[in-house]
């Protein structure tokens, strides 16, 4: 087990982060940018080192800074927590040079699976379920009907060169398709000089569901089931629950077997979360995130397992100590991500805050790194904390959610918690009938 | 009534209450015994409060487990405002010599001039000299040899 | 006299009481026990201060949840240091009449004197008939026929 | 169910309370002593109601006045919370006689219990395992010889007519026996002025395990498991873990199975908890509280049941929804009871808190009614908090509440936080190796 652990990361992960340590009993160190001196986890860790000025590049995205706050501490592990450098490979390689270890999987995986090409690629060759399409160009629109016949309509055609959504065109039959193909072929050589084109699968209501897996990079992996992730603004998570609502849950536990015998095969090490849409019982690989996941305590809640003491104990070189027949799930669990914005117009709100009460009682974590008279710098992410609520069923759990809500306390900066407030009585909400577009038609639809 | 039969304890506590509660004067009669406790005038009351009021305003967050910081920051709020304080530019181990044997590139009382180098910085394995940021005498040197240095953390004062 | 005959929980509640209260002096005698408890006269600073000071110290909560207290309590600070406020005894339902058809005991104007009937409060099906605390003319009524009450409410002012 | 709850108590179990009425859907009345005006669970009610000056008997425990504030707000149902009126049969009878629902047992069972010699002669006549002795009065030195041979030495010899240490002796063997009667005999003739003397089994070294039972009224009834509450300070609970460290699960489970089938054939209404001294591998009931317990949240945290929602819907005459199957204990959890006190003199120390930051993140509730600017009145108990912590295992739930209470903080006034940080460093609570005389001689050995 390391005997120092650095926490390259700020805020409530950070914070998260050094809590698994010293339950584990590691000594912290904290890295941080001149503008969280006062950040609560440098204030509770062994350690602290200050490691540059406020921006992120130039303190937290800073790699040759955390590389002599790693010589000067004498730490021998570093956890990247989520965003910053936590799916750099090249910090993960510098790092393992220099005989630190990295809390996270190998660089040849974060490599692998930051290319969206090549994570698609080995999705497939692991036997993970992607959304079907052409292998590449397609070139005729009779090549074309014959693809969209077998995956079936409705599919959407894409210029290879494309983004944007220029030269993207939705066809429902093969008639639409021959002109669907046409005027996408046109736009595609208008915007990008290149008139090829590919066809996927289109996908209309689609849900955001994810899979959390585990690996020890010896061959052992386990998944911990599902999340489901759909309520989202501008691609930004803000809802998050375990397991999914409305998904069956032999589903569920056949998705999770296909993606812990995917990281079995890649010989997988550490936390990591496959990313999928969800659509007329069929899943479609998105991504694979590789690192720890903003929404993980959701089904740190309904599994009993920390994923970040797991973590660390893997990358230590234990082998896993979960076995897929021990993990249960237990109940339901939703979270919310409580941001510094204003709940209508989501234009951050950093200051000080001026009162703070986190709700409490049965069911209820806060993972939160503010505190009262704690002022939130302007130079990072808005997310200041997370509620993260507890019900035997998901119907208790909502009801539980709503009371933390109304009594979670945070003045002098706007926050998220009143659009919580409404969320918690849209009927849609609490029938969990929501797709990755409700949210954006919902806040649309109810402007002020 | 005896010395020994006073009870400190009791005096004591009544002083505290009146701190507490913010009172003038308690008197106590039982018995044969009376005991009278007063304390100093409001003026000084009011001077008590402010440092309070002025605690309460930014509660320094008495988190059990605050950080300590290894290199001493006690100074540094004084010396980050002084323009002749040269403070470190990255994270890494200061040295005052280029080499273990040889001569420290700077001691109190050297005059420097601009770009001279006064220190070096090692991180990475790397070694990075730090140069003088203005020209003028070495009044202070704030680091020992090999000490490990955090951003922003003041080297030296040239005056 | 040992300290354990001392009662200190009755002269903090003493001192609690003249703080809350705004009170100066507070004497107690009793058999051959006596107690006098007085406040320091900082009222001026301590009067500026509160307001202020309030704010800060009992940070208004702002619990999104607060409660609505049925019966408004805005005006209930400044009746309440009235010595006129005939504030309830107890909680229950307060009757201006002594059946739904017979006259007010009192209204505005009424003239009263000491220990006359001036409400009745219904609790556990029991009428309890509410004497003035002191002879006057009744100035205000700050309750409806048949409006539940709090205990500490004020219901009358006799000026 | 019910429409509008009335919440009989103050501090950290009204809002514990309140919490449950409001996930329940059902609207609250919090009841107050003018000190109480600006409390937590005051300010989250949906109404208040002042029933009184500060004093308890003049405001929690005055009758007439909640009965009166019941009358006004139209409450169908009252929760006494645990303390106060909660185990006072004309409460309940009284409630009951105005149509309004006591969310507890019936008044006979709680006048049965509160009896001493009916309480053990109940738990004798149900099955329930009590300390073996004498049935009345022991006559020659014959006869008791004879009886403690039966029930095995260490044996207590007690005056009928005692109390406070007086008549009581104890023998441990044939010998001391002879003398112990006659001793105890004088000692009772003299302090007394009667002589009769009975012997009960001594327990040197007793732990403190209680059951919780739960049950509907109409012969269903469970048990959620075991509690060890032996870390206490003259006889009251400062520590409270579960399940039970140290005895075995097969005796834990034949003990809760004799409790269920006990509250069973009672007929039992509500939660209760049955409480045992443990010595020896064998159980030796004490005695019966009829009401919710301040330690419920352990039982709660490795059940996931939410035991005052059970007891909302078993007063409303829900059968219960619990069968004994279905019950099954995850992991571990201890709480630690925070008090306004001197952790070393145990001192009250009301006041305004000045600060307080309750710990957070992953296995970790706090029950707390207090908040930064909070005046702390010094009328009634010390008790402001619980922190509850759960883990996996016993030793990961330790490390879990090192971390918790180091982070907690709570400033102005003194608390027994302190107390907490030196018992986690203890070697016999770390091994669980404590019995209900430890912690006193802990604190006399460690007096500064």
């Amino acid at each position: 087990m390391f005997n120092k652990v650095l926490i390259a990361n700020r805020g409530e992960i950070a914070l998260r982060i050094l809590r698994a340590c010293k339950e584990l009993g590691i000594a912290t160190v904290a890295v941080h940018s001149q503008a969280d001196a006062n950040a609560m986890h440098v204030r509770l860790a062994d350690e602290s080192v200050c490691i540059g000025p406020n921006a992120a590049k130039d303190s937290y995205l800073n790699i040759p800074s955390i590389m002599a706050a790693c010589e000067i501490t004498g730490a021998d592990a570093v956890h990247p927590g989520y965003g910053f450098l936590s799916e750099n490979a090249r910090f993960a390689r510098i790092l393992t040079e220099h005989n630190v270890t990295f809390i996270g999987p190998s660089s040849h995986h974060i490599e692998i699976m930051g290319d969206k090409i090549t994570a698609k690629k080995t999705a497939l060759e692991l036997g993970i379920p992607v959304v079907p399409g052409s292998e590449g160009e397609i070139r005729t629109p009779e090549e074309a009907i014959t693809l969209a016949n077998e995956i079936g309509y409705p599919v959407i055609v894409k210029a290879t060169a494309g983004g944007g959504g220029r030269g993207m065109k939705v066809a429902r039959n093969d008639e639409e398709m021959s002109i669907a193909i046409s005027t996408a072929r046109t736009e595609a050589k208008a915007a990008f000089g290149n008139d090829s084109v590919y066809i996927e699968k289109y996908l209309v209501k689609p849900r955001h569901i994810e899979i959390q897996v585990m690996g020890d990079g010896k061959g052992n992996a386990v998944h911990l089931g599902t999340r489901d992730c759909s309520l989202q603004r501008r691609h930004q998570k803000v809802w998050e629950e375990a397991p999914a609502p409305t998904v069956p849950m032999d589903e569920q536990v056949r998705i999770g077997e296909i993606c812990a015998a995917a990281m079995r095969k890649l010989q997988y090490s550490g936390a990591g979360t496959v990313e999928f849409l969800y659509e007329d019982g069929e899943f479609f690989f998105i991504e694979m995130n590789t690192r720890l996941q903003v929404e993980h305590p959701v089904t740190e809640r309904i599994t009993g397992i920390d994923i970040v003491y797991e973590q660390i104990r893997v990358a230590s070189g234990e082998p896993l100590s979960l076995r897929q027949e021990d993990i249960v799930f237990n109940g339901h669990a939703i979270e919310v991500r409580i941001n510094a914005e204003d709940p209508q117009t989501f234009a951050p709100s950093p200051g000080k805050i001026t009162f703070y009460h986190p709700a409490g009682g049965v069911g209820v974590r806060v993972d939160s790194a503010v505190y009262q008279g704690y002022s939130i710098p302007p130079y990072y992410d808005s997310l200041i904390g997370k509620l993260i609520v507890y019900g035997r069923t998901r119907d208790e759990c909502l009801m539980r959610l709503r009371r933390a809500v109304d009594e979670f306390v945070i003045d002098g900066i706007k926050t998220t918690l009143p659009l919580f407030q409404r969320l918690n009585k849209e009927p849609d909400v609490i029938a969990g009938n929501y797709d990755i577009h409700w949210l954006e038609k919902f806040l649309a639809a109810n402007k002020a | 009534m005896a010395k020994s039969q006073v009870d400190q304890e009791l005096i004591r506590a009544i002083a505290v209450l009146l701190n507490e509660q913010n009172l003038a004067e308690i008197e106590i009669e039982q018995d044969d015994f009376r005991i009278r406790i007063t304390r100093s005038h409001a003026s000084e009351v009011v001077q008590m409060q402010a440092p309070q009021y002025a605690q309460l305003q930014v509660p320094p967050p008495q988190l059990t487990g605050i950080a300590s910081v290894p290199t001493a920051p006690v100074p540094v709020e004084d010396l980050a405002s002084n323009p002749g304080t040269l403070v470190s530019p990255m994270v890494g181990t200061a040295y005052r010599s280029p080499e273990p044997t040889a001569a420290m590139f700077v001691d109190v009382g050297t005059r420097v001039t601009e770009g001279q180098t006064v220190l070096i910085i090692e991180a990475m394995k790397t070694m990075n000299q730090i140069p003088a940021h203005r020209s003028g005498i070495v009044t202070r040197i704030l680091v020992e040899d090999a000490q490990p240095v955090e951003y922003g953390e003041p080297l030296i004062v040239i005056e």
